[in-house]
This record gives structure tokens, C-alpha cells and sequence, in this order.
């Protein structure tokens, strides 16, 4: 419930919004990156998935043993995590956190 | 539109260790700060600083005081202390005289570093002794269930100024700037790259390096105070903070209502003797003069 | 165990002030760690030191107040030196807060109190024996103390020596409870060659492989642990609330009681080793006179005069008030007939001399904040004998 | 053998400095016992300070003066507070023109000296001290002024020449002071 209403938030920014692409693009490559999770540390404070920039993340319906829902991946989203950190910073709880899938 | 070349990513993983976790004591998580606690998130980005510096991990010590904040020495896995309400900062200049070479890092509230332990705070920021300061401000005293401080904005509600907050609380980054230190900064929990970066430039600084780190309390200050969820004063940190490096310190006193800015940034970064130096220099021109035995 | 420091005072034979000797003594036992805050009768240790440690390497620093001088006096403790202030009354109730942490911390740290007369700010100019209770009950929880108490300029230099000793060897908090008429007096200061004067050094932990995280850093079974050094890599906690062997705080009850019974065991159950009083006249005494301190002086007196007029008197000096030595207060208790306390205060070590006395024991209150008269304890001699 | 002195005078007039040069002399040139202890009134300078001096060939159990056998003293309250406690056969020794001696006319123990006059003379005033503690001691405990010289000179390195003086013409001053009677000064 709240996870859908952070999400109707983020999309009213998105009007009006101007994106470019700078004319180097070709010489970096987008990370992909899994998402590591700790269940059993996780008190289900919504940082994580509420300040991923790309919306990676969302609660999961299971529950730990103290009783707080941990973030998931979501359904769609495997492939847009970029590793930029923000979710394992912004963690308190040492729960969370991104690697880059090593390129073949 | 995944090419070969790309790997693939995949749903969560879930794995028992952490890849902070060398750094930390993981045995002992979770921690006991309640959720959408900030201290964690500051743990964090000391954490990360430790990783990035060159000072050996042998000589990074850290140093607390009593209450939520006090506990972080705790969880890290370094030598560390955890000492009384309000002296975390005198325990660390006796052991900052005593073996200058330890890179120490005090990281305690706003409680006790600057109500009880205040006396301590502007001393040691006068002196300009060579350790790195860490306040993680949450407008209350958080462990003893949420009474007010001298931190806690004027007119704010805790369970001890049940009807509004009628003292006028320490600007703590003019206070400590005024006294003389170093290096005076203030982020808040949001600011994870901002907080790491200055743990980093605190660590290279010589003499009494300062930040404050406004933090969300949910369950006594928040709750009372217009923050009913912990995400509630981190979107407000995130959508109210302003980076002003050159601010006026003066000026940027926090009030902690929703409708208000909350000016952050490195204020201060200045180049003063620290007191070990001065203690060096003086021991060495005493003992030039050569001892006369008596 | 080690000999004496070679920075220190030429042995031989010099006149000096009881404050000065008990910072000649601290040099000579190692220490280079003085955090102070300056206080009336006690400021000319801190004014000595101040000269003579960066003379040797060290640092006298001055801290905003005395709950910040005990404060950096641990973490110095910690960071490896051998440390020390000194105070007084005022400043020792100051100081209480971190006494307790050097204690639950096991923080070699030795701190002279300079007693001076009177509760609150007293006179300051003026000797008292009044913080002889505190310096056993004066921090909260159980705390074990050591304490000496130099009757001249010549013991106020041995027993900081020896004050360093215990602290270091049984990592604790250890008082020099001196007062101001042997603080201020000055007498002539004999001083051994340094390889006659024994120091003892602590015992430090060894650096920990950085992953093990199961292994027991406190081992409680055993009486001298030895001390984490900051910047050594032993990656302990030290921790000011109730720990485990782990040093992680803890609330198990388990843990609570051996932490404890930890920290009060290593030194009761090497009370006789700590021990040290001087005896005289006893051999035959009738009536005994119990002191310490600069009270014992007139005491002595007392007994010489009393010894002139027939009266059997002896004279036992408690150089150790604590802890406290039971079993020679008793042993004196069983010969005479009546035992004297002499103190400059109210009563106070009368308390634990009664508790374990065999005979009855009056006491000589005393406090206009001059030395106990010998007049006084003639008295309350001829009182004991008489009854 | 016991010898209990007092010295006496307003703070900055040196009389604790006085007591520590005689105690060191008797402890550590004489292999005497020794006890000096201070007093001083609350005011760091210009109240009143004293060193009290017990010398003995015995150990010494209580430290303090009871019974003086000399008294010094360079102000007048010095005198008439301590008077009671100088022995019927001890010496008073007072400076002339700081203390008004008209009350103990008579008292044959009162020897007036002028250190003032003489360390002005010797050309420093802070000789006073040096001076009283010359005379003291030849009119109290005569004996060889050798271990104070010494004493002296090792507590003032630079102005040591100076101070033997001082010593010198206390005890030419004390001499002096014998044969004349307080009568003729008042």
C-alpha cells in the first residue's frame, strides 16, 4: 500500500522532466547488479526501497522472525539495479546491499 | 534489450553475511536501535570510511558515550570504548595525548555530547585536540524514552516538555565553530555519500574535527513532533536541506518543523595547531634545554 | 617486574615537600600521564608535574574539571600509559563518576587525594581525614579499593610508588589518600637507586587474528587479566556497562555475578599481599591507639607521652585503610583492653576497626582542621584504661 | 635535642622561603631530623604566611611547633599572636621597624634587628628575609652559619654571594642587638 503510494509520487515528478544523453554514452557500460539481502537483519524501516532511484525494490510479503517484511526485487525490475549503492547506504541495519554481476 | 555481452541480474539473493561486515561486530546484529533509526545509517558511513582509508585499522579507535549513540563502538570491530554519559570526548584526550598516533573517532548524541558532556565539547574544541567528532543529533534523549534536551527545537513536544520546549536550543556547528574547531560540518542521515565523504576528510584533518548528523527519532522526538514515521523526517531531510558550504553558522539554527529548511554542509576546514602538536613541540623544546638533575 | 625509571630524581638524600616527592615518586615508578584541575592542598603535584614530566617524555595536561581529568586519565590508561591526577575533596566527588569506570573498565589509574577539612569547599587551606568512607563507598555499585596513607614525605614518595604497583598490577582505580599536613610538610626525601626500587608493568593483551570473533578476551576464572592496549590490534570492547568475557554488554545474570564477584575478588583475595601497617610498643600494650595518615604522628606522640606517665600504650598504623586489614585489627584487639581510633574527622575508619575489634573502641572526633592534638588521644587513653 | 622555630611575615617578605633554607640546611648538611610545614591566610599575597621549623636528633612524631624556641617575625600581628607560644628561654627575633615592640619593653627574650635597613643596604629588599634568618640563628641556636651559606647559595645560584651576605650581617646585626635593650629603641 504504501509502497504503491511512494511510487505514484515518483511518476508525478516525471513530467516535464528533460533527459539527454551525453554524446560519450558509447565508453560506459550499465552496470547490472544483484541484490544481496540479510532477512534476519532487516526491521522493515522502508529506506531501501523507498530511495532507490530506480525503483528496484519493494517490500516482500514474507516475514522475518522479529516480524518485519524485507525488500525484494521487483517482479520486472531484475535487470535495473546499478549498483549505485544508495540502498546498502541507506540501510541501518547492515541488511542490504548491491554487486556488479562480473561481464563475460 | 540485453545483449550477450551483459550479464544478467536476478531477484534478491539472500546470503548471512554482509560485505561491511569485516568491519563490523555482525555477530551481535541486529542491532538494538529501533527501525528507521539514523545511528545505523551514520555506522554505516563510518564504516565505509574506514574501508577507504589508508590508516591502518589497528590504529582507527573508536570512542562513545552513553545512550542510542553510545552504543556504536560496540558494533565495530575495532578497538573500542564505551565509556561514561557526557566523557567520551575527555576519555579520548587522554588517550589522544598519550599515543598521538591513534586515529580516534568519537561518535556519540547530542545529549551527551552537548548537554552533559558539553563542558568537554567546547574544551576540547578550544584545545583543538586531534580527534574526529561525531553528534548524531535527534533532538531528544532517546534512550530513556524521549525527554528534551539541549538540543530539542523551542516549542517541540517530548515527554518532559509535554506542553512545547521552552528553552532556545545550541546551534551545535556555530557553538563548536566558535570554540575553535578544526573542521565543522553538518549532514543528516539522508546525506549517505555527503556523510562518508566528510568521515574521510575528517580522518585527514589535523586537530578537533566536528559533524553533526541531524538524525530521524521515530518513536519519541518524530512522533510528537509532526514525524509520525521514521521515512517522515528523511524525506524531510531530503526535501528540505540545503547544502550551504559558505553558510552564515549564525543563521542556521535547526528547527525541526516540517515547513522549514535545514542548512547543511562543510563549514569549517581550517588549518590551527591541534594540541598534540603543540604538546610535541613543547616537550621537545623542554627536553632541549636538558634536564638538570637535581 | 622492573627497577625504577632512569628519568627520575638522583638517589640520595633531598628536602622536599610531600607533594613534590609523590610526583618524584610517580616518574620513578613509570608514570608520564598527569590530566589534573588544580585544587587547594593538592595543586603543587600538578605544578610539579607540569615541570618535570615533559622533562622525561611525558604530559601534564589540564583538564576542564575533574570529571573530565579522571576521563582522559582512562582513556590515557587505555592508550597505554601510567597515569595519575591529583585533588582533593571536592574534586575527588568529581572524580567519582570515572573512578567507577577505570573500576568496571579495570583501568590501572592512580589518583592522590590531598584531603583537606570539612564537607562541601571546607576550608581549603586546612588538613582533614574526611574522605577516607568515600574513598570506599564514594562511587556507586560494589567497588573494591585500594588505598594508601603516607604519614611522612618519605612515604608519601614510596607508597605512590607502590600505589603505581598495585594499580598496574591489579588493574584498578588504587588511591593515595595523603592529607594536607603531609602534603605541605617538608622533611628530608631519601631516595634509592633506581635499581633498588622495584616497578611493576602491566599486563597487555596480544594483538587477535582479526576474524575470531568466539574467543574469551576476559578470562573472569583468572585474577589478572591482561590489559587491551588501543592501537595494538586486540580488537576488544571495553565497556562501561555490565560485560561478557567478550566484552559486550550484557543483562544475563550469569555474567553479572562473575563480572563482579571478578573485580572485587582480585583484590580481596590478595588483601594480605596489599596489606601494610606499622606496629609499636605493641608487644606489651594494654590500651592501642589505631591511625593513619598525619593523625598518626600525633598519635605516636601520644603513645611516647602516655608510655612517660605509665600507661601501657601502643600504637597500630594502618599505612593500607583499604582494604581494609581485618585480621590484624583483630589480632591487636585480642591483646588490649581498649583500642583508640585516631582520625581527623568525626569517625569514620573508627567503623570498620569496631566491626572487627575484639575489645571496645572509642573514638577522638576531631575536625577544627588542625592536627589531632596528642592531648586529645591521651585522653580518650587514659578513658579506655580507666574504665 | 629538639629546636621549634616560627618564622613570620606578610606574604612576598619570604618567610616560608627562610624556614625551607634552615630546614635543608639541618636535614641534609647536619643530618638532623627535620619538619618544616607551612601556613598561609587565604590571600595568595600580602596576607599573612608562616614556616614553622622542627629540628631534632630524634625521629620527630608530630610535626607541628608547640613550644617555640625561636620566633621570627616581620609584622606585627606576627608578634602578638604568637608571643604566647615562646618559651621562657627562647628568643624572639623582630624586625625593628615593621613591628612596634613598646609592649614587651622588658621582655628579655625581644631582639629587635633592622633587616630592612640592611637589605636595603646589601641593595636588595627582599634580603630581609635572609638578614632575620642570620640573626635568628646566632641569637637562637648559635652554631656554624657554614650549612645555611651553603644552603643558600644552592637555593639561589645566582644571587648567591649576595645571600651570604645577608647571612653575615644578620649575625653581625644579632651580635650588635645583644647589648643594646629594647628601652633605648622606644
Amino acid at each position: 500500500m504504501r509502497a504503491q503510494q511512494v511510487a505514484v509520487q515518483k511518476k508525478e515528478i516525471g513530467p516535464g522532466a528533460i533527459t539527454r544523453e551525453p554524446i560519450n554514452a558509447a565508453k560506459f557500460h550499465k552496470p547490472v547488479s544483484r541484490v544481496y539481502i540479510i532477512p534476519e537483519r532487516c526491521k522493515e524501516c522502508d529506506y531501501c526501497w523507498t530511495f532507490c532511484p530506480n525503483e528496484v525494490l519493494e517490500l516482500s510479503d514474507e516475514i522475518n522472525a522479529a516480524g518485519y517484511h524485507h525488500p525484494k526485487v521487483k517482479a520486472g525490475k531484475e535487470n535495473d539495479c546499478v549498483n549505485c549503492g544508495m540502498c546498502q547506504a541507506v540501510c541501518p541495519e547492515f541488511a542490504i546491499y548491491a554487486k556488479e554481476e562480473p561481464r563475460q | 534489450m540485453i545483449s550477450p555481452q551483459v550479464p544478467h541480474g536476478g531477484p534478491e539473493v539472500r546470503v548471512p553475511h554482509h560485505i561491511n561486515d569485516p568491519v563490523i561486530r555482525s555477530e551481535r546484529l541486529p542491532n538494538i536501535w529501533c527501525p528507521g533509526c539514523g545511528i545505523g545509517i551514520v555506522v554505516g558511513a563510518y564504516v565505509r570510511a574506514l574501508q577507504k582509508s589508508a590508516i591502518p585499522r589497528e590504529r582507527q579507535i573508536s570512542i562513545s558515550g552513553i545512550g542510542c549513540t553510545g552504543r556504536v563502538s560496540g558494533y565495530l570491530n575495532l578497538d573500542s570504548y564505551h565509556t561514561t554519559h557526557g566523557r567520551a570526548i575527555a576519555f579520548a584526550t587522554g588517550m589522544a595525548v598519550a599515543r598521538p598516533e591513534l586515529e580516534i573517532t568519537v561518535i556519540a548524541g547530542d545529549g551527551d555530547l552537548g548537554v552533559i558532556g558539553g563542558n568537554h565539547l567546547i574544551h576540547a574544541a578550544r584545545r583543538n585536540v586531534d580527534i574526529n567528532v561525531i553528534m548524531v543529533n535527534n533532538f531528544n534523549y532517546g534512550m530513556t524514552g524521549g525527554q528534551h534536551g539541549g538540543t530539542t527545537p523551542l516549542g517541540a513536544r517530548t515527554h518532559t516538555s509535554p506542553y512545547g520546549n521552552v528553552e532556545t536550543p545550541f546551534n551545535i556547528p556555530y557553538l563548536v565553530a566558535a570554540a575553535g574547531a578544526s573542521f565543522v560540518s553538518r549532514w543528516t542521515a539522508m546525506h549517505v555519500r555527503q556523510l562518508t565523504a566528510a568521515f574521510s576528510r575528517m580522518m585527514e584533518v589535523k586537530g578537533f574535527a566536528f559533524m553533526e548528523v541531524l538524525s530521524p527519532c521515530p518513536p519519541t522526538f518524530g512522533e510528537f513532533n509532526g514525524f509520525p514515521e521514521a521515512l517522515d523526517m528523511m524525506k524531510y531531510f531530503r526535501d528540505k536541506a540545503v547544502v550551504d558550504h559558505n553558510a552564515d553558522l549564525s543563521k542556521i539554527a535547526v528547527t525541526a518543523r516540517p515547513d522549514d529548511s535545514v542548512v547543511v554542509g562543510n563549514f569549517v576546514d581550517r588549518k590551527r595547531p591541534s594540541y598534540q602538536e603543540l604538546l610535541g613541540d613543547l616537550r621537545a623544546r623542554v627536553q632541549a634545554q636538558g634536564v638538570a638533575k637535581k | 617486574m622492573s627497577s625504577a625509571d632512569a628519568g627520575g630524581l638522583k638517589p640520595g638524600d633531598h628536602f622536599m615537600m610531600g607533594n613534590f616527592a609523590c610526583v618524584e615518586g610517580a616518574i620513578l615508578a613509570g608514570c608520564r600521564f598527569y590530566a589534573g584541575y588544580p585544587i587547594t592542598p593538592s595543586s603543587e603535584i600538578f605544578e610539579r608535574a607540569s615541570v618535570r614530566f615533559p622533562q622525561v617524555g611525558g604530559n601534564a595536561i589540564e583538564m576542564e574539571d575533574e570529571v573530565g581529568s579522571m576521563a582522559a586519565l582512562v582513556g590515557a590508561s587505555f592508550g597505554g600509559a601510567k597515569v595519575m591526577t591529583a585533588t582533593s575533596g571536592p574534586g575527588f566527588s568529581l572524580m567519582m563518576e570515572n573512578i567507577g569506570l577505570a573500576y568496571i573498565t579495570e583501568a590501572p589509574v592512580v589518583l592522590v587525594n590531598v584531603q583537606r577539612a570539612g564537607p562541601s569547599t571546607g576550608i581549603p587551606t586546612l588538613v582533614g581525614q574526611g574522605d577516607m568512607m568515600q574513598a570506599k563507598w564514594g562511587s556507586h555499585g560494589d567497588l573494591e579499593t585500594i588505598a594508601y596513607s603516607p604519614s611522612s614525605v618519605q612515604e608519601f614518595f614510596e607508597f605512590t610508588i607502590q600505589a603505581f604497583n598495585a594499580a598496574e598490577r591489579f588493574r584498578t582505580p588504587v588511591f593515595v589518600m595523603a592529607d594536607q599536613i603531609v602534603a605541605m610538610m617538608w622533611e628530608r626525601l631519601r631516595v634509592p637507586p633506581a635499581e633498588e626500587i622495584e616497578v611493576t608493568q602491566r599486563l597487555v593483551m596480544e594483538p587477535a587474528a582479526d576474524q575470531d570473533r568466539e574467543r574469551v578476551v576476559f578470562d573472569y576464572a583468572k585474577d589478572f587479566i591482561p590489559m587491551p592496549i588501543a592501537g595494538r590490534g586486540s580488537r576488544v570492547n571495553v565497556d562501561s556497562l555490565t560485560h561478557d568475557s567478550r566484552g559486550y554488554p550484557t543483562t544475563d545474570h550469569g555474567w553479572s555475578e562473575k563480572m563482579t564477584r571478578h573485580l572485587a575478588g582480585k583484590v580481596r583475595g590478595h588483601a594480605r599481599e596489599i596489606w601494610r601497617w606499622e606496629e609499636k610498643f605493641l608487644e606489651d600494650a594494654e590500651v592501642a591507639v589505631v591511625s593513619y595518615g598525619s593523625a598518626a604522628r600525633s598519635a605516636l606522640a601520644a603513645v611516647k607521652y602516655a608510655r612517660a606517665k605509665g600507661v601501657k600504650a601502643g600504637l597500630l598504623r594502618l599505612q593500607t585503610p583499604w582494604p581494609f586489614p581485618d585480621e590484624v585489627v583483630e589480632k591487636v584487639s585480642r591483646k588490649v583492653s581498649g583500642l583508640v581510633v585516631a582520625e581527623i574527622n568525626a569517625g569514620q575508619m573508627i567503623h570498620p576497626v569496631r566491626e572487627n575489634s575484639r575489645c571496645p573502641v572509642v573514638g577522638v572526633p576531631w575536625a577544627p582542621g588542625t592536627l589531632i592534638e596528642p592531648r586529645a588521644i591521651v585522653d580518650a587513653m587514659q578513658a579506655v584504661v580507666a574504665s | 635535642m629538639k629546636f621549634e622555630i616560627r618564622i613570620t611575615g606578610l606574604g612576598g617578605q619570604g618567610a616560608i622561603t627562610a624556614g625551607h633554607v634552615f630546614g635543608s640546611a639541618a636535614a641534609l648538611l647536619e643530618g638532623k631530623e627535620v619538619v618544616v610545614t607551612e601556613g598561609y591566610s587565604p590571600y595568595v599575597t600580602g596576607g599573612w604566611s608562616r614556616a614553622d621549623v622542627v629540628v631534632s636528633d630524634e625521629p620527630i612524631d608530630y610535626p607541628l611547633v608547640s613550644r617555640l624556641d625561636a620566633l621570627v617575625t616581620m609584622y606585627q600581628e606576627g608578634l602578638d599572636l604568637n608571643m604566647k607560644m615562646v618559651k621562657p628561654t627562647g628568643v624572639v627575633v623582630a624586625e625593628q621597624r615593621l613591628v612596634d615592640l613598646s609592649k614587651v619593653v622588658g621582655d628579655k627574650r625581644v631582639f629587635p634587628i633592622p633587616a630592612a635597613d640592611a637589605a636595603d643596604k646589601l641593595g636588595k629588599k627582599v634580603l630581609m628575609n635572609i638578614v632575620m634568618l642570620g640573626s635568628a640563628v646566632a641569637l637562637a641556636a648559635p652554631r656554624s652559619l657554614e650549612p645555611l651559606k651553603k644552603a643558600v647559595m644552592e637555593r639561589f645560584p645566582k644571587a648567591a654571594e649576595l645571600n651570604v651576605r645577608a647571612l653575615d650581617t644578620g649575625a653581625d646585626l644579632a651580635r650588635a642587638a645583644k647589648g643594646r635593650s629594647i628601652e633605648s629603641l622606644v
